[in-house]
């Protein structure tokens, strides 16, 4: 198997530090966050019942 | 605790969540709260993933744009938030 | 840009039509559609009100 | 109308739905409610996210399997409801 691995040098801790601090970053991050929270807090399980297994989901 | 880091706890404290990764638009992991293995695992999959869709949505339509993916496994979902700089994937555990 | 295709001859009139006399056929899609259904008519948006240009909407 | 009309009839009338395409395990068209372009268009750039999400969500772990994928776009959104015989795709307009 063969997979194309671009060799990027990962982030340094400063710039991660730095990059968490910018007000740019924060406000896009903020917002995806909003819509991810609301996700996540979804009441009705669309999937729940619907498995040919009854107890699949006991299992898994 | 900087706002970044307040946010990702209480992210973090939503029920069934179990990993939450932050990477840059080059792929480049910005924050993760699981371990390196899993995280490196992880954003290859759903960087390409994320990636492919986009460009596929572009094609389709070169108006149209991606604004939020989410898949449903047996056992997890996972949602992954694309924005111009970077991308947030968040795995929730269904059991 | 090269894309690989595979030729796959497309199902006759009469095959597609078999298929969805199918009794198993016929379950895992009545079983897919209900959790479609249930996504269709989830009553929050959870990406709403989270572009950067309120507008946005209207726009598109 | 036989039950599988009857059914894809009863999806189609959903608010907001504007397309309904069934394909086989092979991506064969079984139905679908918009024209032939379109179809070919759509099935190719979903019927391939679909195999790969399938093979990375096993990639990462053997015993897991895709049971949904939803993309959302800017315009539109796209439910992706695979079995081990067909896949449904049912696009939804936003506006």
């Amino acid at each position: 198997k063969t997979q194309t691995v671009q060799i990027v040098p990962p982030l340094s801790d400063e710039e991660k530090y730095r990059l968490t601090l910018d007000p740019e970053f924060l406000d896009s991050f903020n917002r995806s966050c909003k819509v991810i929270s609301r996700a996540l807090n979804e009441e009705i399980d669309i999937c729940i019942n619907y498995t040919k297994d009854p107890y699949e989901k006991a299992i898994a | 605790m900087s706002d970044f880091e307040e946010t990702i706890r209480r992210l973090q404290s939503e029920k069934g969540v179990v990993g939450i990764i932050v990477v840059d638009s080059a792929g480049r992991v910005i924050h993760s709260t699981i371990d390196s293995d899993a995280t490196q695992s992880h954003t290859a999959f759903l960087q390409q993933l994320c990636e492919k869709t986009k460009t596929s949505i572009r094609e389709l339509d070169s108006s149209n744009d991606l604004t939020f993916l989410r898949l449903r496994t047996k056992k997890n979902e996972i949602m992954i938030a694309p924005d111009k700089d970077h991308v947030i994937m968040v795995i929730k555990d269904l059991s």
